[in-house]
Parts: structure tokens; sequence; C-alpha cells
């Protein structure tokens, strides 16, 4: 190693660092927060630990938050992950006529602002006697349609049709075919775009606000309500860290199951595999 | 034939459906078509009155300018770290783990994260030991610090994953054949590894723009009172109580629109153009 | 799973203060009866809406960000609304222009099942939807608590310049405050003026929201006050000429105020929370609120220092009631009016006020309560932090009519904050 | 624009394997000379050339140009280029500009480096491709294209790491041709990794054969077949015939009988192995005088365009190929002949074989 390469690696060493505290540094005051009882100015660390936030957090219905929250996220990721399997599917492979009309169709929501959805479509859905969740299924699910029918585009353009037609001529039936080789196969982007679609419902704020009617008061919208009060970092950060980390468990999951099968799959065939959750180009945010 | 429409109704009809109501209703609405009281009149009076009230040409520039900025740092940011997640042990491991744990966390939640390390008392301003006033003005600052940071923050992280997706195919095979090639490290840069990601830079880049551009949270968690951005004076003239400027208020959503529209259709097209000649 | 039990912050206090809510509650459920024990039409008709009420659900929707208002209605509220067989399912919202805007757009698509039962509300909020005719109207009147209260009481016969009619019905007072760390501020001020010169004095020690931030507005009504010489001089009514004759004096005083704000005045806070926190973190002396209540639980859990003191004005502060009200596109009528008559009983109230559940000023006639119930207000622990209410609102002077806010808050915007020097 | 190369002592262990994948590997290749690297997979072939070419830093040893090392010169300072197994085109670039690349880098301006891409395209018998996108060609172009590119660069050394092992015969018998054109016109030094023997005589002046990370031999292609200098070595290039026996004086005692070496031949004493290829084994009548020994066929099984014969010789099995149309039945009693001048005697086995001496060595097929 000569001078050179040694500056350059310690200058992309540096640069690590400072990426990794950039990924890391908003989060720190947040964890410090949700286990402060009391952390009165100007001191730097709490002068009072406890979990004083979780609690009140749990006494402020933070629990029925949770579960709106989850209901929503479940019920988009249920709705737009078939649906934009299915349009990806005759996007790739049905030769539609205005099938450019159709891309752009379904990429739109991506591209209009969700409160210019929301403001414009809240008084028809009233007036049409629209349940406050079906309508915010509705918007949310529009909103996740072009994630999700993006990740199976990739995945379609990725999959070989020919192993359908070997799996027929072993004698497989056309649901033997659907279940045994192309939802196994596209598994790993079907869970990548639920997960998207569940992240979209999960995080959405000002869908559930104005849609919702106040029957959804979800996790974001307890902690807008909290941040627009004095002294409730403690409940805001305990709040967040709740709101943070079940997305992150799945992530986790879904990452060590789909390393467990690639492991077991590169036994098999040694090419290796983008995990899924990075094909996931269309839309992770 | 038949049966691929049908597939391709359960998104696209929704998708037309939300849209197409939005639309209609928002440009009805910004015309005084149907008002919350007195009876309906057809005009471009929300639109000239947004005008002139002044506001409207700052919280485009400002909307613009917020979008512009914090995706300029994203970009900067994501495409550094997708580069080490691509090339180093560490970026593949510590990098990108940081990196993905930060795309499920809620914009709103960024925000106050943001907000508790960078206010005159948070964390920051604390461990500096920051008190007489002297604490840079990140949060409700005259530069929207925090509101910038906080989408740099959380696009980097998005930018970073996509770009990486596309570059871990091949980008450091490529790399590493234009160095036996003869090609330094900058001239890798420029002419192959930058080159492979700009498409997924183009299309990761704009999505941030866009989201930038109209989100309401962040700005309105982190920003200052005035003057606002689209999205947070379109819903301040929502919400007014000033029943009179409700049209303006979707008057701003339309022009809002508008301009995320124009911006991700050109993306597109440069998109498209890029991934042809690619 | 909604928890019925007290927060933890008040674990001093909260097995207290459950055993005297308990107490109040299983008292009311007898008391009650007895100041109407004559079957008036009033009071049957006054049966009927409860016999109606029973089984719905009523969406209280009201701001979400102080935890002590959200535990009292999750607490207290609640549990005495069940009491009588009414489900009470809190709304927290960041902003009650969300709760307003919502009515709006059920009212705008002819609803009347719609999601908003009961809103907290006051001021321009409550003038908006009396213009746009989305309030229930008359039945505040008609509430059997509502007898508790002053006859005539100015602050609860108009809110902010608009006439009640008994489309709300009261809920708290509250008086707009200053608040001051006596770490450092040892000779604070007693009028508005002295203040201003106790500012420019200190440069960088004092500021305010900007407006059209709720307290930023109501400052700059109280510093128009001073510079008009008293409240007494401005018409509370909206008149072009009252407001050129006025203002200039208003912006010339907040101008040259400007340079000794905090930041030199280049900006300000944007909202009474950012206020709060310059506070909390020792950037500037003071701060303002139009809720004192808070005051008391900030101190307690170290949030604002131990020297936090209220700041009285020897020329007085303005005041206002807060009150409940119920739009037109309820669907729960019945049910809302029965708990926004739970609110306004003796019990409630003087639950309420007691500054570990929440400290909010009752808006009843304490003077003329039967006497066990005059006793519950008479036995509330004292604040360390806050007077009471009487010491506070000692010379309070009335609110301007909501038609004045917009005209102040849009001068300031363009006088002060874009304005030259 | 040639250049001699030398590896010294090449070492190399990545951090997450538990052998070397390079051991103290010497290797000199003249200017303008040829060659083919072999070895099993995973023998630390392409560790060798990512050395080379800098991709990779050894953890000893030295890398010389013409007698100078290059090791601390980055890989675009060694004037060295590379062609892959996979062609590794610029996606984002037309062919033309692909072939353009090198010139670019070494300073050409656009039109420069294009008119000497043109060119190298004509080369590769692929004028007027430029203007195409990389997508639009198939594998055999564009392995083409990526050989114009790397001779467009003007190596001093050409590095090929299987460069056509996915090409079907016919396209890799035409690569051949082409490569074997282009060394007569642009001489620069090659070395190059393959796991195919014919490739590996066909185009190149020497054979270096790696194995385990070791350089086992390193000479001409022919006397690595005839006389290879280990049993691996022997086995790897497809050997099929181990006696084992002993050396006394100068013959080899056996269950055959003696068998007498050819002069000259190094003969130290005691137990040793005798190999011979089965192509040089031959089968002659009965009573002809020059078998050297006689037994029964066992085995006969076609063999591309031979017949592999297998001869059970005084319990010793001897395999051998005879031509096409040779009668041959199995059961039937022949002679062998053992040529002396293919005779190569082992005494010192530096890579013991498992058990299986005598059984046929497993070729590696990859």
């Amino acid at each position: 190693m000569n001078r050179r390469t040694t500056r350059a690696a310690v200058t992309a060493t540096a640069t690590q660092w400072l990426l990794s505290a950039w990924f890391l540094l908003p989060m720190i005051p947040v964890m410090l927060w949700a286990v402060a009882r009391t952390w009165p100015a100007p001191l730097p660390l709490p002068s009072d630990w406890g979990f004083s936030g979780f609690l009140d957090a749990l006494h402020d219905s933070a629990t029925s938050a949770f579960g709106a929250s989850l209901i929503l996220g479940t019920l988009t990721a249920v709705l737009a992950t078939p649906a934009g399997a299915m349009a990806a599917y005759a996007l790739a492979y049905g030769h539609l006529r205005g099938h450019r009309s159709l891309s752009v169709l379904l990429i739109a929501p991506a591209f209009v602002p969700p409160f210019v959805i929301v403001m414009g479509l809240n008084v028809t859905l009233l007036r049409l006697h629209v349940p406050s969740l079906a309508g915010i299924s509705l918007v949310l699910m529009v909103t996740a349609i072009p994630y999700t029918t993006f990740v199976m585009r990739s995945a379609f353009a990725g999959y070989d049709v020919t192993v359908e037609d070997e799996a027929r001529m072993l004698g497989a039936s056309t649901r033997a075919v659907l279940t045994r080789v192309r939802l196994p196969l596209l598994a790993p982007a079907l869970a990548t775009s639920a997960f998207l679609a569940f992240l979209v419902g999960w995080s959405d704020y000002i869908v559930t606000l104005l849609i919702g009617g106040g029957q959804f008061v979800t996790v974001p919208i307890r902690i807008a309500a909290a941040a627009s009060g004095t002294g409730n970092e403690p409940v805001i950060a305990a709040l967040s860290i709740t709101a943070a980390a079940p997305p992150l468990l799945l992530l986790v999951t879904v990452g060590l199951l789909s390393r467990q099968r690639r492991r077991r799959r590169a036994s098999a065939n040694p090419v290796t595999h983008t995990p899924a959750y990075l094909t996931a180009s269309g839309a992770l945010r | 034939m038949k049966r691929f429409v049908l597939l391709i109704l359960p998104a696209a009809v929704p998708t037309a459906l939300v849209l197409g109501a939005a639309v209609t209703m928002g440009v009805a609405q910004s015309m005084g078509l149907t008002p919350v009281a007195g009876g309906p009149q057809s005009s471009l009076d929300a639109y000239s009155a947004v005008a002139s009230s002044g506001e409207l040409a700052p919280a485009v520039v400002i909307s613009l300018s917020i979008a512009l900025v914090a995706t300029a740092i994203a970009i900067a940011v994501g495409f550094t770290t997708a580069l080490a997640m691509t090339t180093t042990r560490f970026g593949s491991k510590v990098l990108k783990g940081l990196a993905i744990s930060t795309i499920p966390i809620p914009h709103v939640i960024g925000a106050a994260a943001i907000g508790l390390l960078l206010a005159d008392s948070g964390w920051l301003a604390r461990l500096f030991g920051s008190t007489a006033g002297n604490w840079p003005q990140f949060v409700a600052g005259p530069w929207w610090a925090a509101t910038i940071i906080e989408y740099a923050w959380k696009e980097s992280a998005f930018i970073a994953l996509v770009v990486a997706a596309t570059l871990s195919r091949d980008a450091d095979e490529l790399a590493k054949t234009a160095a036996v090639l003869g090609a330094g490290p900058a001239a890798r840069m420029r002419y192959v590894t930058m080159p492979l990601a700009t498409p997924a830079l183009i299309l990761a880049g704009t999505l941030s723009f866009v989201y930038a551009l109209g989100s309401f949270e962040v700005p309105w968690l982190l920003g200052r009172a005035y003057p606002e951005p689209l999205p947070v004076l379109a819903y301040r003239l929502f919400t007014s109580t000033d029943l009179e400027v409700r049209p303006q208020a979707f008057a701003v959503s339309m022009v809002t629109m508008a301009i995320a529209l124009v911006i991700g259709v050109s993306a597109l097209r440069l998109f498209r153009r890029q991934v042809v000649t690619a | 799973m909604r928890s019925r039990r007290p927060r933890r912050r008040l674990s001093n206090a909260g097995l207290g203060l459950v055993a005297l809510a308990v107490a109040i509650i299983v008292a009311s459920a007898t008391l009650a009866p007895v100041a109407f024990a004559a079957p008036t039409p009033q009071a049957s008709a006054w049966a009927n809406i409860e016999r109606t009420a029973r089984g719905q659900t009523v969406s209280l929707w009201m701001w979400g960000g102080d935890p002590q208002g959200n535990a009292y209605v999750d607490n207290v509220l609640t549990a005495a609304a069940a009491k009588l067989g009414v489900t009470l399912a809190r709304v927290p919202i960041a902003d009650t222009k969300d709760a307003l805007n919502r009515v709006l757009a059920e009212h705008q698509a002819g609803r009347t099942d719609g999601s908003v039962d009961l809103i907290w509300v006051n001021g321009d909020n409550f003038r908006t939807g009396v213009q746009a005719g989305i309030w229930k109207c008359g039945w505040a009147d008609a509430l059997p608590n509502i007898a508790y209260t002053a006859p005539g009481d100015p602050l609860l016969a108009s809110d902010f310049g608009t006439p009640v009619r008994g489309c709300e019905s009261p809920w708290h007072k509250a008086q707009f405050t200053f608040a001051y760390n006596a770490a450092r501020v040892a000779n604070p001020p007693t009028t508005m003026p002295a203040l201003m010169t106790w500012v420019r004095e200190h440069p960088g020690r004092f500021t305010y929201p900007a407006p059209p931030d709720f307290t930023g507005s109501v400052f700059m009504r109280e510093a128009l006050y001073a510079t008009s010489g008293g409240y007494a001089n401005v018409p509370a009514s909206f008149t072009q000429s009252a407001y050129d004759r006025l203002t200039p004096a208003l912006w010339t005083t907040l101008k040259r105020l400007r340079p000794a704000l905090w930041r030199a005045g280049q900006t300000y806070p944007k909202d009474s929370t950012q206020l709060d926190q310059l506070f909390a973190s020792g950037q500037v002396d003071f701060t303002m609120t139009y809720g004192p209540a808070t005051l008391t639980a900030l101190v307690a859990k170290g949030t604002f220092p131990r020297t936090t003191k209220v700041l009285t004005l020897k020329e007085g502060t303005v005041g206002n009631a807060s009150f409940l009200a119920i739009p037109t596109t309820s669907a729960h009528f019945a049910a809302a009016q029965v708990v926004a008559n739970l609110a306004l009983s003796p019990e409630q109230q003087a639950i309420k006020a007691d500054p570990r559940a929440w400290g909010q000023f009752t808006v009843l006639d304490v003077k003329h309560l039967p006497p066990a119930q005059a006793q519950a207000f008479a036995n509330l622990p004292k604040s360390n932090v806050v007077p009471t209410y009487p010491v506070l609102a000692r010379h309070a002077n009335p609110e301007l009519s909501a038609s004045w806010i917009p005209k102040l808050d849009d001068g300031w915007r363009r006088q002060v904050l874009t304005g030259g020097e | 624009m040639t250049a001699a190369v030398d590896l010294v002592n090449l070492t190399r262990t990545y951090p997450t394997a538990s052998a070397p994948a390079l051991k103290g590997v010497d290797l000199t290749v003249e200017p303008g000379q040829a060659v083919a690297v072999l070895g099993p997979s995973g023998s630390g072939k392409t560790t060798l050339l990512r050395l080379a070419a800098g991709l990779d830093a050894p953890d000893d040893g030295d890398i010389r140009l013409n007698g100078a090392s290059v090791l601390h010169l980055p890989p675009q300072r060694r004037g060295i280029a590379m062609v892959s197994q996979r062609p590794l085109l610029f996606p984002h670039m037309s062919v033309l500009d692909n072939v353009a690349f090198g010139p670019r880098m070494a300073g050409a301006g656009r039109m420069q480096a294009r008119n000497t891409a043109t060119r190298y395209l004509e080369l590769v018998e692929l004028p007027g491709f430029g203007r195409r996108r990389t997508t639009e060609l198939s594998g055999g172009q564009q392995q083409r294209i990526a050989l114009a590119r790397a001779l467009a660069a003007t190596p001093q050394v050409l590095l090929l790491d299987e460069p056509f092992s996915a090409l079907d015969s016919e396209l890799k018998s035409q690569m051949h041709q082409l490569l074997l054109e282009l060394r007569a016109v642009l001489q620069p030094t090659i070395i190059m990794v393959t796991h195919d023997h014919h490739e590996a005589m066909l185009l190149a002046d020497s054979v270096a054969i790696i194995i385990g990370g070791m350089l086992q031999q390193h000479g001409p292609a022919q006397s690595l077949f005839t006389h290879p200098q280990s049993l691996a070595v022997s086995r790897f290039l497809g050997g099929r015939n181990e006696i084992s026996g002993e050396m006394r004086g100068r013959a080899f005692h056996c269950k055959l009988g003696v068998l007498r070496l050819a002069d000259g031949t190094a003969c130290a004493q005691g137990r040793a192995v005798m190999v011979i290829r089965q192509e040089a084994v031959r089968l002659v009548e009965l009573t002809a005088t020059d078998a050297d020994t006689r037994g029964i066929i066992t085995h006969a099984v076609a063999h591309g365009a031979r017949t592999l014969v297998e001869v059970c010789a005084e319990g010793v099995p001897l395999q051998c190929e005879v031509p096409p149309g040779t009668p041959i039945h199995v059961g039937d009693h022949v002679g062998v002949a053992l040529p002396v001048s293919q005779r190569q005697v082992l005494l010192d086995d530096p890579c013991p074989a498992p058990s299986r001496v005598g059984t046929p060595a497993v070729e590696h097929v990859h």
C-alpha cells in the first residue's frame, strides 16, 4: 500500500462513518427522549430515566392508534398488492391497446400530491355516503398502486415464462403452475410490494386525517397532535419508536427469511440474487 | 386479450376514478362551483385572488427551492451511499442496514425526530451547550434547513437503495473493466458509474422531488409561519375560518398538481430517453 | 384497550385524585336529582333527552396537544358519561380547524350522520361555524346545569364578540397569562408598557409567536390595548376607522420592539409551542399562554424551570371562555347534549379545576353553588405556579370581536413581519 | 506494445477463505508469447489474472513487466487489458464507443478514438456494427467486441479469462481462428485462463498448470501430456494409465514385468508409478514382437471419434484409444504395446492420490 491508496482508504472510511452518522443521528434524540422521565434544558442527557413516555402513550390510547394504523396498513397491502400484480401481469404479457397510457395512469398517483387528491375527493366521498374506512382504503390503495405495479413489472421483466411451460410438460395443471411455480418464484417481489403498500397505509397522515373523519386515530395522527403541544417529547418519542418498530421488524424478518431461502437455493444454483427488498426500485420511502 | 383487460381493471379503475374525481372536484371547487355557503358561480376569481394576494408566487418559489435543494442533497448523499453499499463490506452491511431502517419511518416521525435533534432546545444545541440564541436556526428558520434536512435524510436512504439495486448487478465489474482499459477513478466515475446510475437517479430523484413539493406535514411541523410552501398554504386556506378563501385553497392545490405533473412527465421522458440510450 | 387509570405522571396525586373523582361521581349520581327534584316540563324534556342518549356514542373532537386534557377526558369525563349510558370517544387533533373543516365538508355534502358530535371550540372557529350555519343552536340554554353559571356572565354570553345564543355550552375559562423565569428576572415588570421597556433593556430575552398563531395574536391585542391607552379605548367590534386610528401606534411600537427581540426580531417562533421550547431551554425569559392551566404540569415534569412564575399585570389581561359546540351534521344530538351538560356539572368542573387533573378554571358561579359543591371548589389544592382565577382575572379585559382578529393578523404580517423599519 | 511478464512468488489468501487461493506461483512469459493457464475450477487461475491486472493485490510476491515491478500501479496504469468470460460491454455506450473507450482513456480525442475503434471493429470482422447498441448483438459478437475493445487499448499484455467458454463450438473455433490471426498482427503477450486443453494447445505457446493454488508445471503443451511432472498433472490432463511398481536401475519393475525406460531419463530408485497416455498405448496381435504384455479386453466404449478400450493385463487395467473401425470384441485376447518414448515414471508423488490408483482419474468437466 503506498501513500496514495492509504489516503484514499482513510477518505473512504471517513465517508462511511459520516454516512452512518447521517442516517443514525436523527433517531438518537428520539431514543433518548423515549427513556427520559425528565430532561430539562440545557442538559445534554436526561436527568431522570424511565419509561414514562411509553406509559403515557399507552394511557393515551396508543394501543388503539396502533391497531388503527395496523388496519390501514394491512388493508392497503391487501388491496394494492394483487391489483398491482395483476396490472403488471397484464402490462407485461397482454399487448394491450393503450399500453402506454395505462402505464402512465398507473404511475400517475406517485406524481400527484396526496393533499390534492384528498381535498378534491373529500366532499365527493361524503356525498356518496362512502364509509370512511372504504374511502381511506380507496385513496391509500390508489396511492400505493404505482409502487406495487412498478415492483411487479420489474419482477415480470426478470421472470422466465418458459419455466411454466416446463412445469406444464411435466404434468402440472394450470392451478398447479400458478401455486407451485409462478407464485413461489414471484413471492419475493410480492412480499416487497406488499411491504411498500403496507408502509403507504401505515405512515399516512393527511388522507387519514381528512377522509377518516376522526374514526381512525392512527399513530401519525396521534404524533401530530402531541407535537402541537408543549413538553410532550417523551410521548412523541415513544410513539415514534412504536410506529417505526413494526415495519422494521417486518423488514428484518423478511430479510432473514429471504436470506435463508437464498442460501438454500445457492447450494443448487450459485447465481447471486439481488435481495427482493432492493429490487423494489420504485417505492421505498 | 379480454382476460388481460379484466386483470388490469382492479388497478386502473380505482386510479382513474380517484384521480378523475379529485381533479374534477378540485377544478370545480377552485372555480367556486360548489361553495360551502351561497350559490354556485363559475369564475377564476380564486386564482386571481390567490395570485394577487402575493402568497402564491413566494409559495411556488419556496416549494420548488425546498424540493430542489433537498433532492440535490438526497441525490448526492444517496448516490455516495449506494456506491459504498455496492463496493465495500462496511457499506453492504452497516450502511445498507441503516438506510433500510430509515425507509419505514413515516415522514411525520422523521419531522419530529429532526425537530428533537435540531431545534433551539434540541439535542445538538444541548450537546454544544448553546443556550444564548446563537444556535443556527434550523427549525422555523429563514432557510428552511430542518425541512430540507428531513426530506434529504429520508429520501437519501430511498435513493441509495434504488441506485444500489441498479448498480449491484454489474456496475462494480464494469468499473473494473474500465480500469483495466485505462480509466482512472475520475474517468470511471464519469464515464461508467454515473451513466449507469443516471436512470435510477432520475426516477428516484423525481419521486423525491415531487414528494417534497407536495407533502404537508414536514414543513408544517418544521417550517416557519411565513412565507408558506404550497401544501401548507393550501391547507391553511382550506381550513381557514374565512370561508370565502376556500376556493383559493383549491386553486393552490390545482397549481401544485400542475407543477408536479409537469415535472413528473418531463422526468419520465428523460428517464425513457436514458433507458433507451443505455 | 383504553386505560381508565390516571396518567403515570400523576402518580403522587393520582390515587387521591381517583378517590376524589369516584367520590364525586358517586355523589353526583345521588345528588344531581336533588337539584331538579320537581318534575317541571323542562325536566321531563331533559329526561327524554337522557333516555334518547342512552347507547349513543359521542365523538368529541379536541386539540390533543395537552396530555392532561386528554387524560382528564379519557379517565374522568368518559367514565362519568358511561354511567349515563353514553360512550365518549375523544378524537385528538393538532388544530381545532381540522374539526371545523371536517364539519364543513360533511355539511357541504349534506350529511346528517357526521363524524363530529362535539367540538371544543371558541373564537373565530365558532364565528366561522355560525357564518356557515353548522351549529345546532338553542340547546345550550336548556341544559339543566346551565343554572349553575352566573346569569349574564359576559364571557359566556358572547364568544369573542359573537353572541353565543345557545349554540355552544361553556366549558372553562381562561386568562391570557405571561410566565417568567424568576431566576433570571429579578424585578418583573407589572404593566404592559413596563414589559416593553424591560424587553428593550434586555435584548434577545423576549419574543412572541408570529400571528396568526393564536397566542401571538392575543399578545398583539394586549399590545393594542396598551398602545391605545387601555381596552376601553378600543371598540369591541371592528370598524375600519378604529383600525386606522389605533393600529399605527401599535405597528410603531412592535416595530421598535423588534431589534430587542430574540434573534433581533429577524424571525419569530412559529407558534406558542416553539416559544415554550425557547423558554424551556432558557433562550428567552418570558413565555405566554392562553391556557395557564398547563403551567403547573410543565413545571412539575421539568419541562419548564422550577423558578417559573406567573406575571400578573396591573391593568389586567384578556380573558375568554371556551365551549363545547354541536354541529348540525351530528347524528347524536341527544348524547352530545348529555355530555355537554355533564361537562358543565359542578362535579366535573371541580375535578377539571384541580391542577393535578387539568387545572382549567370553572365557568360556574361558585358563590351561588349549593354549599357541598362550593366546598369541592374551596378544597381544591393551590398550584404553586398559577394563582387562582380570581387573582388572574382581576381587572380582566374583554376580548375583541373575532372580526378584528384576521385584520390585525394581516396587518401585523404586512407592517411588522415584512414591513420596513 | 509487448512486454515480458514475470510473476514472482505470488501468494494471495482471501479473508473469508481458509486456504490460500494462490501459493508462491512463479511464472515467466517472454514478450509476444502466449501462455495458457490450465487448472480445475477454483484452482486460482482467475485470481492470478486479477492480481496481474491490478484488480487485487497479492499478500506476497511481485509482478514485473519488462523487469520492473508494477505492484504499486493501479490497473489503469499497468498497460494490461483483460477480456472475461462475460463480455461486460458498457450498456450505456454504443458498440463504437465501447471499443473507443481505451483510446479515449489514453488521451485521444473523440473523433480520433472512434477512428481507431473503427479499425479494430474491422479487425474483429464486425465492420459497420459501430452504431449498434450492445444489447442488439449476439453472444459471439459481444465477445468479439470485448476483444476488440481490449485490443484497442493497445495493451502490452492481454489477459483472457475463459473468454470463449460460453460460446458454442462453432463460434468458439471461429474465435480461436480470429485470435490466432490477431496474435500474428498485434503480437501482445497473452496470458489466457482456460480449462479446455485443446484450446490451450491450439492457442498457446506454452501451458501452465495450476492446481490447488500452486503452479504444477509450465512448458510446451506436448511435453505436458507426454511427460507430466506429477500424478496430479497427469490426471488433470486426462491421463488414465497409472501402473504401480518400483524403479531398479534403469528398469521399472511391475506386475507387467520389467519395462525399460528411454535413454536419458532420470532414474532414481524406489517405489514409483509409471504413467503413459492412453493415446500412446497400442493394441497389437497376440504374437506381435512389440507386444510388451498381453491381456483380455474387458470394456470397449465409443469415445468421440475413437474407441476407448480397457484391457486387463496381469491384473493391471490398461486403457488405450484405437482409431474408429478397429474390430474390437470384449473377451478377445490381445497384445499391448507401451512405446518406450512415451513412458514416464513418477517417483515422488507430491500430491498423494486417493486410494484409486489404477482407475481412470476423474475428469474435470465444467
